[in-house]
């Protein structure tokens, strides 16, 4: 159909025939009540941001109790079982309860708004994607908290190799938490990436054709996408050994056959394409960022966009250089190293092309700005570490050692957290209608830029020189004891840095100076919005005539305002906007699975018959998730109509019936 | 819109920018998820079957191919009430539709009766359980993971199903009904469960003869009688008059709740081959 | 909206709604047979090769039927088979990848035990 | 001396710089982290495969630092040149929006690719030179290489958290194959084929100065191969994590020249040396009466033998670890043996003539002849000794020895095990010593 057609007037809008009394619809915008049920995707979107803001200052001293512990030779801060709590529970904090919904913060409070949509396709598939993923992070940590020989934190590592996470070797729950927590957590992931997959092919404003979609929002579908391919790998590996933990199968079991090193290959099936999943949406921040700060459109928009496809589809082939020490052959070790270096080229066109949008531009020196080109700097180191790590016989040296620290640091913190800090810093104003300090902003960046690389740089060193990761102590003649001191003290300075932001952020909520809408003078839809944004978003579904629609709109500001008068028009006659009701039930049913995740790990073995208590769990877990599923699917997509004044503000009765 | 005259397209909808269903698209990219999830669940059995541990169990002793092709025409069988359900409701024939759904559920039942019954008897005369082989280990996974998408989708489909007498009439409650018919339904399920291995045991016991019928009704009479009167009270439901809020528009949920249902169906031609068939291979 | 939905459009919908019916019928009387030759398959004195080929080629026939008509890929948009083969390929080929990697003979199981 | 000329240096640098400088060096240290020579050194290697491994990783350095400079260079202008002056200056004038150049990414892909080609090219002849022993990549052509004395092969298999070495080719009297624990001896100037293998979850075999890791997988016949260039003695560690104590599951590889190595295979495969009591006993001395308390984790080596020195005199230091000592208590040995027996530690572990036969621990046959003890932690000397038998649990957090011991569990409830006098530690001690 012609995309000039406004998109929002045909939702299914009737109210259901009768409401039994039990089917209430909550109304409440603020206090528990309104964030529990609501499904306003800007809403949820912040509380992924805050829940994965706790979670990195939670991962973040993981981090630097990790660092004291290894600040001299045999340190004795933290036990061996203690430091391997920590770096496991660190590596998960910070790759799924971190940066993963920090992105899924941006993909929700964005990207509907930068696609022109009022929302997203299934709004309370979302709150469920959010409850769901709140539920897997207090599964994941629920060990910390549970005392007793046969609990305690993660403690198997971050990919968790079997056999050493099955029973006969670490015969405590703690693993249990882990497999819970991470597959309710991937619950959550695949149904948020459904629904932004649906939201960005279908909710497009009219004129907003796939090659003039912003390239945040083209990272979110590719991620998306990458999320629904991957997170099946690990589910399935999850079951096998959850199974092998709970009903001794034999999937990862030797003496009943079974090869460990499926696992290796399930869990990277899903771990590399994970990576890529990491830094697709820092670098669609980035993508947005630089023109907005150079003044410039996004140098070669095609390529970028079509190279970041590459990258999605290539992660799924070269899973295996997480393997090259397993003895998989010549043939098998070389056609992954050759794969691998394919993803070089790439991402090395997407730095070019970065690059050529500060070509000729009047760059805006501004913190997002900084934060954006700390970002480039930083990734390509991070990049160039992993073509080392991609030639094989080089990677036998490095594999496991200090030398992958560096490279991953280098391309999480100095990628994917760069960006997505400045991220907060570029939309912040946007979100809540106050600018950070420049003075401040700057200052934490630079102290969080000199701490990062003090921290990770020696790592290079250190792996070269033969230290390898996962380890809780050293002894002080293997020439590693300066390069460990000096990385602490760059964490601590990190943390300073980080600390600085965090104290400039919250000061800015509350009290930081006001400002009016676009004040970057950018160029995508979402800033044609005034700040904060209303929840009905757009008052006027708008018209896209050319990929930076915004700054388009900005230039021909007649035509634009002919154009939507007259849809203001259709709109109002049309009945008003329409919005969709608030819903308990997607919290229900998270609720379920919760107590389903909670079954599944705590009581086995603990109680008696065991296996009964467990299983009843569940069941209980279960029946609550269909109770919430049941009054979900009967209470139907039903929803109100908001009728706006001259200002934008909703008209009294908006939830009249009708 | 509520106010729609005339027919709908089912193909197109004009309010996305594809003019693809959301709901259709959310189904479909799940749907490829879900490839996802059996291409490793299928390779982690195969692998296994490609190196089986010395000593490990035969499959050729432990599969029972007739019962095993039997439940495979059952799920096909299912598969074409599903898409007849869909087509009448795009046709706005509800009768027509609810008689499709309930096919389809029942004949889902028997497939899952069927599995119960080959779990059971692997277990219990094959000594193939779930942690003494590794082609146990695999084979219930796998086979069990897809018999766990065979009991979802039985369950959506009753929802459906029961949905499809949410009354159009304002303000009238349905609400209590609703809840007594999904009992019911769950009941009728259990016990055609129960019926069917009961069957499927006399069955092969006895072979296909009246010996068979007889010790059925004499071990299952409660069951048979039992799935008698649910499906009677059933029947009583489905007579309820009055307008409902169940037709052409809701087509797309059904279609939806429909791929579902087949996409379980071509896995099990996958499985059915993968697992069974080659297996038997000289 | 609905004087969007061009008449024609919809006509072209219901002389296709008639005939389904039997399209159905007859795919479903299809699958079962080809199952019903599968069976036999299994147990020809052919070369094994021939047969697994016979199997997967058969399976595949089936797969596609059931996709494309059951599920309406054949009547829907491109974009439905687009999204979902993305799916299938990539599935397809992390399977194929998987196994080739443990028939490798580096990758051999340990003969004891 | 050095504090000096470091506060003065740093002192100009104002006082931030002053302060973290006499951090750095309050830790005993210098700012010379990237010397990248310590024992376990990926850099300055000592054999063929490490070296081949290297010059790889050399290539991708320097490709990568040449395309680091050109392309940082570039953007570090860009970010210069076309930077706003101030504020007033972001606005001035809108730059044209231009929108990117075909030929300009194309001709930046083909440069991508062709430096990716300079490092594919030397990766692949690495992977497979390094993937077998050259000319031995069958067993039928490595056997008939082994029988000329061209190449050599062991087992190494792992346990949490230590390494056994087994010699296929050294059989003892048709009883099994000659094996060791935690140090690795091996022809110097030989290619040594490493089967690897392991008994619980996976371990990692890695000596960086030698060759890079393979990993030991359950149910999987890993192998690697390496050569050390001359005599000497090697680092190596576990790299894979395996639980508790990975970090201190370590091991040496020592390389002797063919004649020293024929010699000390003689030796090992002699069963354990047998010290005759004096027939009128005097009673044990009591050597361990002030015990030093050592606490968690504290440094297992003396100075002497944790100095960074060259790999020689530590061979040095091994080579004397073969010789009997002086002045041994043949009483206290004796008492030792018959502790070794009575407080079960046969049922771990082996000492081959001594009646005890345990397959789950280290062989200690002769263990004497070893520089270190518990996977490498520990310094092979009395008191490191004494420390461990007195409490290995303390030493290596979670090892399967500790789990014979006498111990409370998690909530004070004592559990049942081995225990021992200050006596039958002294006596062990002795007799573990005397194990050469
Ligand atoms: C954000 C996440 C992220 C990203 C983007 C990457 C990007 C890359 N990674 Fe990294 N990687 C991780 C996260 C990431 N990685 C993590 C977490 C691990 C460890 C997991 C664990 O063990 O715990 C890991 C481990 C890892 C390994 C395994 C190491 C080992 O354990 O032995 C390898 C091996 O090949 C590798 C390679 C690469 C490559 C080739 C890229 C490429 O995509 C990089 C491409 C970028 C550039 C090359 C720079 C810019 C390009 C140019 C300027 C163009 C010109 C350049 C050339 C032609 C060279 N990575
Ligand atoms: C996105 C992912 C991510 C991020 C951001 C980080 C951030 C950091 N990481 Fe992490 N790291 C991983 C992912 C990440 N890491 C992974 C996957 C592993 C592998 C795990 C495994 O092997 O299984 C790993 C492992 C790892 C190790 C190796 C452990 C080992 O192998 O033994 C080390 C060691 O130095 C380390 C250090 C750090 C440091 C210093 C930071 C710093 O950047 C942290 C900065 C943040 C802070 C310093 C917080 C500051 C906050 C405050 C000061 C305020 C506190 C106040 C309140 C709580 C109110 N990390
Ligand atoms: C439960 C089995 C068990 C018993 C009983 C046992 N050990 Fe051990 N022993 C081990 C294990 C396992 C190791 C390796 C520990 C490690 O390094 O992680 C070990 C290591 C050692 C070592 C160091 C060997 C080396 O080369 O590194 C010595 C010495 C030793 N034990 C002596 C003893 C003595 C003396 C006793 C009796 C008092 C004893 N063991 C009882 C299991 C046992
Ligand atoms: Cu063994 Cu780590
Ligand atoms: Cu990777």
């Amino acid at each position: 159909m012609d995309l000039a057609q406004s998109t929002h007037l045909t939702k299914e809008d009737h109210a259901p025939a009768a409401q039994p009394k039990l089917l209430w619809t909550p109304t409440a915008k603020t206090g528990l009540i309104g964030w529990l049920t609501t499904v306003d995707h800007k809403k949820i979107g912040f509380l992924y941001g805050f829940f994965a803001l706790i979670f990195f200052l939670v991962g973040g001293v993981e981090a630097l109790l990790i660092r004291t512990q290894l600040m001299f030779p045999n340190n004795n801060v933290l036990t061996a079982q203690q430091y391997n709590t920590m770096f496991t529970m660190h590596g998960t904090t910070m790759i799924f309860l971190a940066v993963m919904p920090l992105s899924a913060a941006f993909f929700n409070f964005i990207m509907p708004l930068q696609i022109g949509a009022r929302d997203v396709a299934f709004p309370r598939l979302n709150a469920f994607s959010l409850w769901t993923f709140v539920a897997g992070a207090i599964i994941l940590n629920i060990g910390w908290f549970i005392p007793g020989p046969n609990h305690g934190a993660p403690d198997g590592g971050w990919f968790g190799y079997a056999p050493l996470t099955s029973k006969t070797y670490i015969p405590k729950h703690s693993i249990d938490y882990w497999v819970m927590g991470l597959q309710l957590l991937g619950v959550a992931s695949i149904a948020a990436s459904l629904n932004f997959i649906v939201t960005i092919i279908n909710m497009r404003a009219p004129g907003m054709t796939m090659m003039r979609l912003p390239v945040f929002t083209w990272m979110t579908l590719i991620t998306a996408f990458l999320l629904i391919l991957s997170f099946p790998a690990i589910t399935i590996a999850l079951v096998e050994l959850m199974m092998d933990r709970n009903f001794s199968t034999n999937f990862f079991e030797v003496s009943g056959g079974g090869m460990p090193i499926l696992w290796q290959h399930l869990f990277w099936v899903f771990g590399h394409p994970e990576v890529y999943i990491l830094i697709l949406p820092a670098m669609g921040i980035v993508s947005e960022i630089l023109p907005t700060f150079s003044r410039k459109p996004l140098y070669g928009y095609p390529i970028v966009v079509f190279s970041g496809a590459s990258i999605g589809f290539l992660g799924f082939a070269v899973w295996s250089h997480h393997m090259f020490t397993t003895g998989m052959g010549a043939v098998a070790t070389a056609a992954f190293s050759l794969l691998t270096m394919c993803i070089a080229v790439p991402t090395g066109v997407k730095m070019f092309n970065w690059i050529g949008t500060l070509w000729n531009g009047r760059l805006m020196m501004r913190t997002p700005m900084m934060f954006a080109l700390g970002f480039v700097w930083m990734f390509m180191i991070g990049g160039f570490s992993g073509v080392m790590h991609s030639a094989a016989p080089a990677d036998a040296q490095q594999q496991d050692s200090y030398f992958v620290i560096a490279h991953f640091h280098y391309v999480l913190i100095g990628g994917s957290i760069f960006a997505l800090l400045g991220g907060i810093h570029y939309w912040f104003p946007l979100m809540f209608g106050r600018k950070v300090s420049e003075f401040w902003g700057k200052l934490s960046f630079w102290v969080i830029f000199i701490g990062f690389n003090i921290t990770f740089f020696p790592m290079h060193f250190l792996g070269l020189n033969g230290m390898p990761r996962r380890t809780f102590t050293y002894d002080a003649n293997m020439g590693w004891s300066t390069a460990n001191y000096i990385a602490t003290l760059g964490a601590f300075l990190l943390g300073i840095g980080i600390f600085i932001y965090f104290v400039v952020m919250a000061y800015t909520f509350f009290k930081g100076e006001k400002v009016g809408k676009d004040i970057w003078d950018a160029r995508t839809l979402e800033w044609s919005l005034p700040n904060p944004p209303p929840e009905y978003n757009f008052r006027v579904i708008p018209t896209v005539h050319a990929r930076d629609a915004w700054w388009y709109e900005k230039h021909h500001k007649e035509e634009i305002a002919k154009e939507q008068a007259a849809l203001a028009k259709a709109e109002a006659e049309h009945g008003g906007i329409h919005m969709p009701n608030q819903s308990i039930w997607p919290f229900v049913a998270s609720l379920g699975l919760l107590v389903v995740g909670v079954g599944a790990t705590y009581f086995e073995s603990d109680w008696s018959p065991g296996i009964h208590a467990k299983l009843g769990t569940v069941l209980v877990g279960g029946v609550i998730t269909f109770i919430g599923i049941y009054f979900w699917s009967i209470e139907g997509n039903a929803g109100y109509h908001l009728h706006l004044d001259e200002n934008g503000n909703p008209i009294e009765d908006k939830h009249a019936k009708h | 819109m509520s106010s729609h005259a005339g027919t709908i397209d089912h193909h197109h909808d004009p309010s996305t920018s594809t003019g693809i269903p959301n709901k259709k698209l959310l189904m479909w990219a799940f749907l490829a998820s879900d490839c996802m999830f059996f291409a490793t669940l299928i390779s982690t059995h195969l692998i296994y079957r490609l190196h089986p541990p010395a000593g490990g169990l035969d499959p050729k002793v432990v599969f029972s191919p007739e019962l095993t092709s039997f439940s495979t025409f059952i799920l096909l069988m299912s598969s074409l009430m599903m898409a007849l359900a869909v087509t009448a409701i795009q046709k706005n024939n509800l009768k027509s539709c609810r008689l499709s759904l309930l096919s389809t559920i029942l004949f889902g039942m028997v497939f899952l009766g069927c599995q119960v019954y080959e779990f059971n008897h692997f277990v219990l005369e094959k000594k193939m359980t779930l942690s003494n082989s590794l082609l146990g280990t695999t084979f219930y996974t796998l086979t069990g993971t897809h018999g766990c998408h065979v009991a979802i989708g039985v369950l959506w489909l009753c929802l459906m199903y029961v949905r499809s007498f949410k009354t159009a009439i304002p303000g009238a409650s349905w609400f209590g009904k609703n809840i007594v018919h999904v009992l019911v339904l769950l009941g009728a399920l259990l016990l055609s469960l129960k019926a069917t291995l009961g069957l499927v045991h006399a069955v092969q016991v006895d072979g296909f003869s009246g010996a068979a019928l007889g010790h059925f009704f004499a071990a299952e009479w409660l069951a048979a009688i039992g799935t008698v009167a649910a499906v009677a009270i059933l029947i009583g439901f489905a007579r309820q008059a009055g307008p409902v809020d169940f037709n052409e528009k809701h087509a797309i949920d059904v279609e939806s709740m429909g791929l579902y249902w087949h996409f379980v169906d071509i896995v099990w031609i996958v499985i059915f081959t993968a697992v069974y068939l080659l297996e038997y291979l000289k | 909206m609905s004087a969007h939905a061009p008449a024609s459009h919809a006509a072209h919908d219901h002389s296709h709604d008639v005939s389904k019916y039997q399209i159905y019928v007859q795919i479903a009387m299809l699958l079962a047979v080809i199952t019903g030759v599968e069976i036999i398959a299994v147990y020809l004195p052919f070369a094994k090769w021939l047969i697994i080929t016979a199997l997967v080629v058969l399976s595949t026939v089936k797969f596609m039927f059931v996709i494309f008509y059951f599920m309406h890929l054949r009547w829907d948009k491109p974009f439905c088979t687009i999204l979902f083969f993305i799916g299938l390929v990539l599935a397809s080929g992390t399977m194929w990848a998987l196994l080739t990697l443990f028939s490798a003979e580096a990758s051999i199981p340990l003969p004891t035990s | 001396m050095r504090l000096n000329t470091l506060l003065l240096n740093t002192a100009r640098w104002g006082r931030a710089a002053l302060a973290l400088g006499s951090l750095v060096f309050l830790a005993g240290c210098d700012f010379n982290f990237w010397r990248m020579d310590g024992h376990q050194s990926t850099i300055t290697v000592d054999g063929p495969v490490a070296r081949s491994q290297y010059d790889v990783f050399m290539v991708t350095v320097w490709v990568t630092i040449v395309i680091f400079v050109i392309v940082g260079a570039v953007l570090a202008y860009a970010t210069w040149k076309f930077r706003a002056k101030s504020e007033a200056d972001e606005h001035a004038e809108t730059p044209p929006q231009s929108h990117g150049n075909p030929m300009v990414e194309i001709g930046l892909i083909a440069a991508s690719i062709f430096a990716l080609v300079i490092i594919a090219v030397p990766t692949l002849k690495a992977i497979w030179y390094t993937y077998d022993v050259p000319g031995g990549d069958t067993r039928e052509k490595f056997d008939a290489l082994q029988k000329k004395g061209e190449v050599y092969e062991v087992t190494a298999t792992g346990y949490q958290w230590w390494f056994k070495f087994e010699y296929p080719t050294e059989q003892i009297n048709g009883t099994g194959a000659l094996v060791t624990a935690n140090e690795l001896v091996i022809p110097a100037g030989t290619p040594v084929r490493i089967n690897v293998r392991t008994m619980d979850v996976i371990h990692s075999f890695w000596v960086p100065k030698l060759a890079g890791k393979v990993d030991m997988i359950p149910n999987r016949a890993n192998h690697l191969w390496l050569q050390a260039d001359k005599a000497g003695y090697f680092w190596g560690q576990c790299a894979e994590y395996c639980g508790d104590s990975h970090a201190v599951m370590r091991f040496r590889v020592v390389a002797l020249e063919k004649k020293e190595f024929a010699e000390w295979l003689e030796s090992q495969k002699l069963a354990a040396r047998d010290v005759a009591p004096k027939v009128a006993a005097t009673g044990a001395k009591a050597q361990f009466a002030a015990l030093r308390s050592f606490k968690q984790n504290e440094y297992g080596f003396t100075e002497k033998f944790a100095a960074e020195k060259p790999l020689s005199s530590l061979l040095e230091t091994w080579r004397a670890k073969q010789l009997p000592e002086k002045g041994e208590d043949a009483d206290l040995i004796a008492k030792g043996k018959a502790a070794f027996a009575a407080k079960g530690c046969i049922g771990c572990h082996a000492v081959r003539g001594h009646g005890a036969m345990g397959v789950t621990a280290p062989d200690l046959t002769h263990v004497g002849s070893r520089t270190t003890i518990a996977g490498g932690l520990l310094e092979n000397n009395r008191e490191q000794l004494h420390r461990w038998i007195h409490d290995p649990g303390a030493v290596k957090p979670g090892n399967k020895m500790s789990l014979a011991y006498a111990r409370n569990d998690y909530y004070g409830k004592p559990i049942d095990g081995i225990k021992l006098t200050a006596e039958d530690e002294a006596a062990l001690v002795a007799y573990l010593e005397s194990l050469k």
